[in-house]
Order: structure tokens, then C-alpha cells, then sequence
């Protein structure tokens, strides 16, 4: 079968102005950061940025002007406070407000090949009114209103991986996030991956015949963790909240890009 | 009867955040499933303080490492995930979660919101106009998902203020009680919130009005209303909060949290990025 | 906690008149056949037999007169030809037509709490006409029409398992069929197992919390398979095959009850 | 060409099963996902066959067992659950199938119908009313799930006659080639089977009609269309279907399918049971 292996800045090629990017892991936890600081240098703009919690690397994508809507349940840093450029941008930011439930039940609309899936969601709260485009159905069996989550597309998936053979066939381990999903609903599919391998051992979490380009990306993740290689880089996160705290976005990002720092 | 047992035992010296912790351990009972958020030490805390004294069979479902597991580990900000990876009893995915096992299996969670209302509503997603917030907060997470039809919503808010409890959200992501003449309209089979701690007492939305259940050791009910953006009800037996016994203390400093995680969630701007680095630091160095 | 383990008879006695219930595993594989020995003894009736394939321990239900109503996509031996008492009965029985996705979202839109599950299937067929109870359903954002699969709610579902603990936390090795989905939506669970243990080692498949008995019954599953323990035994059900074929179906329940056929 | 290469080695000898099975194997591209139902030892036979030869990439998406598995083992009744859960590439509930995987991957199948129209619809349900039916079949699995949607149906018919080709079917739980004036009322993507299998020949269903595209050797067009039901039309290059290759017919016999379980599908009755038997006696045997 074909080798799909590639360089960072080949796999960011696949990424084009006004693309809907779907970036795996969690918050800290397993991102994709050498792929987002290969995607910045790459001057890009106008993404829709895809998350199921969005962190350190998407706030630098923030920052960095690369994103023009975000698209997630949760952006910040956890017990690390709020995310700062993604704070401060927030009025000029297209926010499209999700939830567990819509950014789960949109993927799983398009892997169901449907254009959406119904829940108990969201009801009594103030989100259908800020997504006009979210629309409700009636149960034809017990009447009730149902919201209706429409389907979700992404253009690109990119999932950081623990393992990855040359076709992208992957494995997980723990944490799974929508990663599978994302990586199934995506026109293109990214793996970036800390070991590349010939055969992966263990349950598949990522369908190689699905995957368009694999990167060989050791420490890919940090300072985001990626369990059980290695953990969560707190101090390193911290000197990113503390330049930004002190005005001083630009040069992190200046040193972040020259790999001086996050990497 | 139990605060009697607790009053013989009690610590004589204990924290806010410590008071916090046992309120919300007090809230699991044994063999329930406690779901853990993001970002709530305080709350990770309180399971397993939970956990140690009077429900040994507590199981979590946490989204760091993505896994129901009944094991724990002290509170850790760079072990946290593989704590809870180390011996999953089952790995999940949102997928799996937010469509069918948050329903099935409703556990008890806890959440903090940034607002909160008479009815229990609640809101984490903007403080101020939607299009031109004051502040952006991260979002609801799972809250807007599960809150609609959850039995098991339980409320905590470190630092009680009437910026946090307004008479009217900024926006709504969170169901408190329904207004009866809402039932018919909405599709919600949630009862509302069924407890809230703050760093003044407890509460409960009996009735659909947020109602004082106890003051904490030397706060005063009218403080407590004072610091509150609308009038309370008072439970008919208002009472002190038990405090928590020297063994739950001794247990929270000594083994569920020797580096203090739980401090964070009271603390902000530079005291809170100091006290992280020294937690940081601390762990770094093997702790 | 509670310990929950039960004798089969026990067990049996949570099955009611008219229950529809789900049996776990597939065909012939980690099928409940001891459980089905001990509820055909107990004499219920008009019982509503729900499975994602139904096999040897089904066709004896049915021929015992247990059954009044089957739910499954598939009631057959595999290799083995059709199930000789259910070919034989299939016009007194009341047969609700299935296929993978009606049970399989039956029994999610049940663990999501609402009404229906939609999903692209059965257009093109009969299927709907036989089924006039299921219902379609238009994209409120494609305008396409989907079928609107209804709910489904077991009143028992019996699931054989390798492992068990004493309050019913189980493993599955391989082959989940709709077993995980079962159990969660029955009104009660009963859990037959091959083995029980303090503690299971692995991923679990059943929540215990969630469960009403469980049962140690050691080849439980016999002469279906229960991998990796043991195998199809293939000359049984070929025994069972031929007792039909030669007008013999009541002598064999009559050895199969008295435990001296199939287990 | 592939003919002209697969007669300079083709077999001196071969059974029907052997030649359906090879036709089978020739449907499959390297690389490709092939699911495998339930008792279609046939198709097994062809998958596996594919992999020995042209299509060594090739992972199948099994019933028995429930997963996604890239190695194979000889045929076997009692073995086969084991022998696709030795090394599986993924473990998969039938939720995940049914309501995601099978869109999403959709992969190859081979379905064995009881009835076929001329268009391709099919039938695995009933035989006469449906109410009061000549004879109940097991069902369609999940046959009416998938044939609406997959570019990817693939047919077989072991024996060929009248009763299985009709011009009007008793039921249709498989969906053929959909007429254009009832595209706008249903949503349906499929284009309908794409190809067809039979004891006599192979066959397609282009422009809407079941049509001959290679007759099997020694088998005359007349005596297809004389076992058919209705008129068949005739594909422009019409052929004699390619012979296995004498190393396709080895592997077959010695490795793939030593015991001959792949003849059980053209066996019925009496004479099938006999073969069972032998066949389990052997197994037991540790064949």
C-alpha cells in the first residue's frame, strides 16, 4: 500500500484559507501542537477552528491570527485560568456555540451519512438562540420537541497519535475524545504521530485507508501531554499565561515559532 | 444524628476550601457513579474524600483520560491523567458519552457556575451581551446537554457573590427549575439543581427559589443574604453547617491533597498563577 | 454493596408473562442456553423474544410454546439452515420485522432518552409496509425523509458472560453484539457468567449498578460458543437439526430439560 | 489481458464452488474493506482467496466475532469466532456497525439472496404472502439497512433457477437499482448491485436490467436465460467467465479450505447434513 508519510509542512499544505480545521485531544491533553506551529508559520488565515475542548495550541492559533470562528464547547486552560488570546479576541471572533452534544451528535450525523441526529439537549437554555441555524423536531412517537443537530463536516482532521503505521492506521491510548469520529467525518484526514511504526499493536482507533498524510512528530504534543509518553508540561503553560498576563503574546509567539518555546 | 457524630469529631481548625471539599463529599453516597469536569479540584476532592470515609464503592466518571474508573490518586495537575488512566475500568469516547451514557447512566456531578439565578439556572457561557461580552467565559462544556433532563445536578461556587447570584443570567446554559407554565412547552424532565455549596453555607432550589439549608461556621444568614443579588428562602430547620471531622481533615492534607490544588479554585490573577507555579514546581520535583 | 448472585430459578422468576425479552450474544455464539432451559421449565408464556440474531436456544423457546412475539433481523442456524421450529411456526407467531439498525438504534434512542433514533434504511424496501407502527421523518436542514426507528425497552435482557463480579460488573471477550446496549436499556438485567470473581480484570462491558442477578453458570452457553472457553459444538446443534427433521422436536426438549441434551 | 494471463495458468480442473469462489475473489481491489455475513462460507473462501493472491492488503469486517481483523485461518465451522478474534484490528458493537461504521467505511459485501428482479431488488424475508408465507426465511440482517446507501452491494446465487430469478418478488428487503420516477420520493444513494454471481455465470445490472456478462464454461446463454425468470439482456463484450488459475484451485483445496465447507452452500437437505457431519466429526478430530 501506498506510504503516506510526509513532512509537517506537506501534511499543513493540505490545510486551505476558510478550511474548517477539527484539531484532536482534549483541552492539555494529546493536541497537536508541532502541526498548529507548522500551520501558523504557514501564514493560512480564515480556519474554522474544531474542537471538542480547545487549549494552548488553538489559543496561539487565536493569537496568531489564523482563525476567523471557533467552534467548540469549552476554550480555555482549565485549572490554568482562561485562555487568554482567545479572551481577548472574543468580540472579533466568529463564536459558533457548541456543546458536547452537537459536536459529538454533528459528527456522528455525517458518519451516519444523515443530515442530523436528535437529543435531549439544550432545552431551556439560551443556545438555540444564538444558533438560529439549529433547528427543533417533533418525535413522531411521543410528541415531544427534540433538537435537531445538524451535521458536521470538517474539511481537515489532524490527530496527534501515541502510533501510527505509514498508512495511519493508529492507536489510541485512553483519552479518546472525538478523535475517531473526527477523524472519519473529515474531507482529509492528518496523523501526526510520536512513533511511527510498521505494525501497530493493540485496538485500531484511526482507519488508515481513511488517513491522507501521516507525520513522524515526536514530543508532537508538548507541552500538552501525551499519555503515557509524557506529561502535561505545566510550567511551560504557565510562562505562556504569564507573557500573555504581561502583554508579551507576540514574542512568546515569535520564540514558540522559532521552537525556542512548546516544543 | 449525623451532625451530632460529626460535631464529636469535628477539626478544630479547618479551611473554607476544606468545609467546601466536605460538603460535597457529604452529597455522594455509596456506589454512585460522580461525574468530574475539567478544571474542579475542589470537586475531585470531595469524591474522594467521599471515597475514604463513607462510600467506598464511589466510582468516577472523569473527562481528563476520558474513563470511568473507581480508583484514585492524590490531586495532581501533571498526573492527573494518567491517575485516571492507570487502571480504567472502561475508556470512553464523547461520542459514547454524550450520546447515550451521560442519559443512562446519570451520575452526580458537580458543577461551578459563573451565574446563577433564583430558579437555578445558571450560566458559563458570556458575562454580559452575547455580541459584545464583557467577558468570554470557556463555554458550557456538557452542562446545556445534561442539565435539561439530569437528576443528579449539584452546584458549587467558591467565592459567593452577588456578581455570581443575579436576579437575571447574561445567558442561560444551564436549567435551573422549570416554571410550571414552561412544562408544557419544553421537553425537560429535570427537577432543577438539588444542591449548592458556596463559601458561606448550602443551598437547595425546593420550591423553585434558592433557599438557605445552612450557614457555614461564623457567617451570618445576613451576610450570606447580602452577598446574594436576590432574596432567599430559608429552609424551616436552618442550621451551622456540620464542619468537617479532624480525620476528613487529616485526610485532605495528608493524602487526597498534600500540595493544595483544592486552594486554586478560590484564588485568582497573580496569587493564583503563584501559588500554581509553586504546585508545579512541587511536582516537578517528584512530589 | 449488595451481592446479587441468585440460582437460575431465582432468576427466571424476574421474567413476567409478556415481557419482552432480550437475549444476548449472536446466533450461535454466547447464547443464555442455560438461562432459556430454566425459563422454558418455569412455564411462562406469551413472552416478546428480542434479539440482534436468534438461534438454537430461541428455536427451542418458540418450540416450546414460551414465545408469543419475536423481535430479531435474523432467527436461523448459519451454516446449520434455518431454525426448524421457527420456519415450522413462523405463521402463529407474531413477527415484528427488524433489521441491524431498527434494533440497534431501537435500543440507543432508549439509552438517549427520547423517542427515536433516524437513520438512512429500509427506504426502497417493504419493510415499512409490514411495519406500519415506524414512522418517517423529514431533514429539517436536507429535506430528506428518514425512517424514524422507535425506541425500544426491554423488560429483561439476559446476557451470558465470561466473567462476573458479585454485583454484576462483567467483562465481554470479543463479540459484544447489542449486549452492552441491552442491559442498560432492560427495565432488569440478569447476568449469567462462566466465571465469578471479586474483581474483573479489563474493560467492562456491563455496568453493575445496573444489574438485578447474576448467575454463575459454568458452560452456560453450551452448545452455543462462549469464547475463549469453549467451542460451537457443532455435532450438538447438528443433533438438535436432525431430532427436528424427524418429527423428534419434543423428545429432544424433553432430554434438553431434563439436562441430558445441550448442556 | 487478465483473462489471456489467468487461461495460461489455468486450471486443468475445477468444481462450480471453486469457480464462484474465484469470481468472488476477483471483485476484491487491494486495500479494500470486505465484510463478511454470516454463513457464506463462499464468500469467506473468495475474501481470503483475494488475499493469497492480488489483494494481500485486503481487512474484512467480520459477523462472527464481531471485528475488524486483516488475518485469516483456514475454514471452520467450530474455529472461525476464534479465529477472527486472535488478532483483531478492532472490536466493534453493532451499535457502532449499524449506526455509524457501515456508512462510514462502507465496505464490500457479498449477500446472498433468496430472490432476485430484474432490477437487482432482492429479498431475504419470505417466500409467498407474507402473512401466511410458503416459507419464512431467517430475515435480512442488515440487508434493507445498507443496500439503500452502498455503492458496494455484491451478489451471489449459488444455484441458479427460476424460483430465485422473478420477475415480481414476495417482499424486497434489498434494494436494486431504483427506477428514476421514484428517485425524487425516496433517498436512496445506492446505484444498486454491482455485480452478481451465480452457479451459470456473472452478471450486472446496468441501465436497470439484470444482464449476462460471462457465461461460466460449458454453460450455454440459452440455458441461463431458460433458469432465469424473466429476459436478460446480453453485455456488448458477452464472454466465457475466466477459469481459476491451477494455483488459485491449490490454495483452495490445501490451504483456504481443505475440509470443502465452501460446498455446503450448494447442498441442502439430507445431503447437506451428511457433509456437516463429516465435516464437524473432522473438526472435532482437530483437523
Amino acid at each position: 500500500m501506498s506510504d503516506k508519510v510526509v513532512t509537517l509542512s506537506e501534511a499543513v499544505a493540505l490545510v486551505q484559507p476558510g478550511d474548517t480545521i477539527a484539531l484532536g485531544g482534549m483541552t492539555l491533553y494529546r493536541r497537536p501542537v508541532a502541526f498548529v506551529r507548522e500551520l501558523i508559520r504557514s501564514g493560512v488565515k480564515g480556519l474554522t477552528l474544531l474542537a471538542l475542548t480547545a487549549g494552548y495550541e488553538s489559543d496561539l492559533l487565536v493569537g496568531a491570527g489564523s482563525v476567523k470562528r471557533v467552534r467548540t464547547c469549552y476554550f480555555g486552560l482549565e485549572v490554568f485560568g482562561l485562555a487568554p488570546m482567545f479572551t481577548k479576541k472574543a468580540r472579533d471572533l466568529e463564536i459558533v456555540e457548541e456543546t458536547e452534544v452537537s459536536l459529538a451528535l454533528g459528527l456522528r450525523a455525517t458518519l451516519s451519512g444523515i443530515g442530523f441526529q436528535p437529543a435531549r439537549a439544550w432545552q431551556g437554555t439560551d443556545l438555540l438562540k444564538v444558533r438560529p441555524d439549529v433547528k427543533t423536531i417533533t418525535c413522531p412517537y411521543t410528541g415531544e420537541q427534540y433538537v435537531a443537530f445538524p451535521a458536521i463536516k470538517p474539511d481537515v482532521a489532524v490527530i496527534h497519535v501515541q502510533e501510527s503505521d505509514h498508512q495511519g492506521t493508529a492507536i489510541l491510548k485512553g483519552n479518546l475524545a472525538l478523535d475517531r469520529e473526527m477523524a472519519l467525518a473529515a474531507q482529509r484526514a492528518i496523523i501526526t504521530t510520536e512513533r511511527l511504526v510498521e505494525e501497530v499493536e493493540g485496538e485500531i482507533a484511526i482507519f488508515g485507508p481513511r488517513v491522507d498524510a501521516v507525520v513522524l512528530a515526536p514530543k508532537g504534543a508538548y507541552p500538552t501531554s501525551c499519555y503515557p509518553y509524557y506529561r502535561l508540561a505545566g510550567q511551560e503553560i504557565l510562562d505562556y499565561v504569564d507573557a500573555c498576563s504581561g502583554g508579551d503574546f507576540e514574542e512568546y509567539l515569535a520564540q514558540f515559532l522559532d521552537g525556542k518555546r512548546g516544543g | 444524628m449525623e451532625s451530632v457524630e460529626v460535631r464529636l469529631g469535628a477539626a478544630d481548625h479547618f479551611t473554607i476550601d476544606e468545609l467546601i471539599v466536605t460538603c460535597i463529599s457529604r452529597q455522594a453516597k455509596n456506589g454512585d457513579l460522580m461525574a468530574q469536569g475539567i478544571a474542579t479540584p475542589l470537586v475531585v476532592a470531595g469524591y474522594i474524600l467521599a471515597k475514604l470515609t463513607h462510600a467506598p464503592d464511589l466510582i468516577f466518571g472523569v473527562a481528563t483520560g476520558g474513563c470511568i474508573t473507581n480508583s484514585w490518586a492524590p490531586l495532581s495537575i501533571s498526573r492527573a491523567e494518567e491517575a485516571n488512566l492507570e487502571k480504567p475500568l472502561y475508556i470512553f469516547g464523547f461520542d459514547e458519552v454524550a450520546g447515550t451514557l451521560m442519559f443512562t447512566l446519570q451520575p452526580k456531578e458537580f458543577f461551578r457556575p459563573a451565574q446563577v439565578d433564583p430558579r437555578g439556572n445558571f450560566n458559563n457561557v458570556v458575562l454580559g451581551d452575547y455580541y459584545a461580552p464583557k467577558l468570554r467565559l470557556p463555554g458550557c462544556g456538557g452542562i446545556a446537554d445534561v442539565t435539561n433532563y439530569s437528576s443528579h445536578v449539584y452546584l458549587y461556587v467558591p467565592r459567593h457573590s452577588r456578581a455570581v447570584f443575579v436576579e437575571r443570567l447574561d445567558f442561560v446554559s444551564g436549567v435551573g427549575v422549570l416554571e410550571e407554565e414552561r412544562r408544557g412547552e419544553l421537553s425537560i424532565l429535570s427537577p432543577g439543581p438539588r444542591y449548592l455549596v458556596t463559601n458561606l453555607g448550602t443551598f437547595d432550589f425546593e420550591g423553585g427559589r434558592m433557599r438557605l439549608l445552612s450557614y457555614h461556621p461564623g457567617v451570618s444568614v445576613e451576610r450570606i443574604q447580602k452577598k446574594t443579588g436576590f432574596p432567599l428562602a430559608m429552609a424551616p430547620d436552618l442550621h451551622e453547617t456540620p464542619p468537617p471531622s479532624a480525620e476528613e481533615v487529616r485526610l485532605l492534607r495528608e493524602e487526597i491533597d498534600p500540595l493544595g490544588i483544592r486552594e486554586l479554585e478560590r484564588l485568582s490573577g497573580g496569587r493564583r498563577r503563584a501559588k500554581l507555579r509553586e504546585i508545579i514546581e512541587r511536582e516537578a520535583e517528584g512530589f
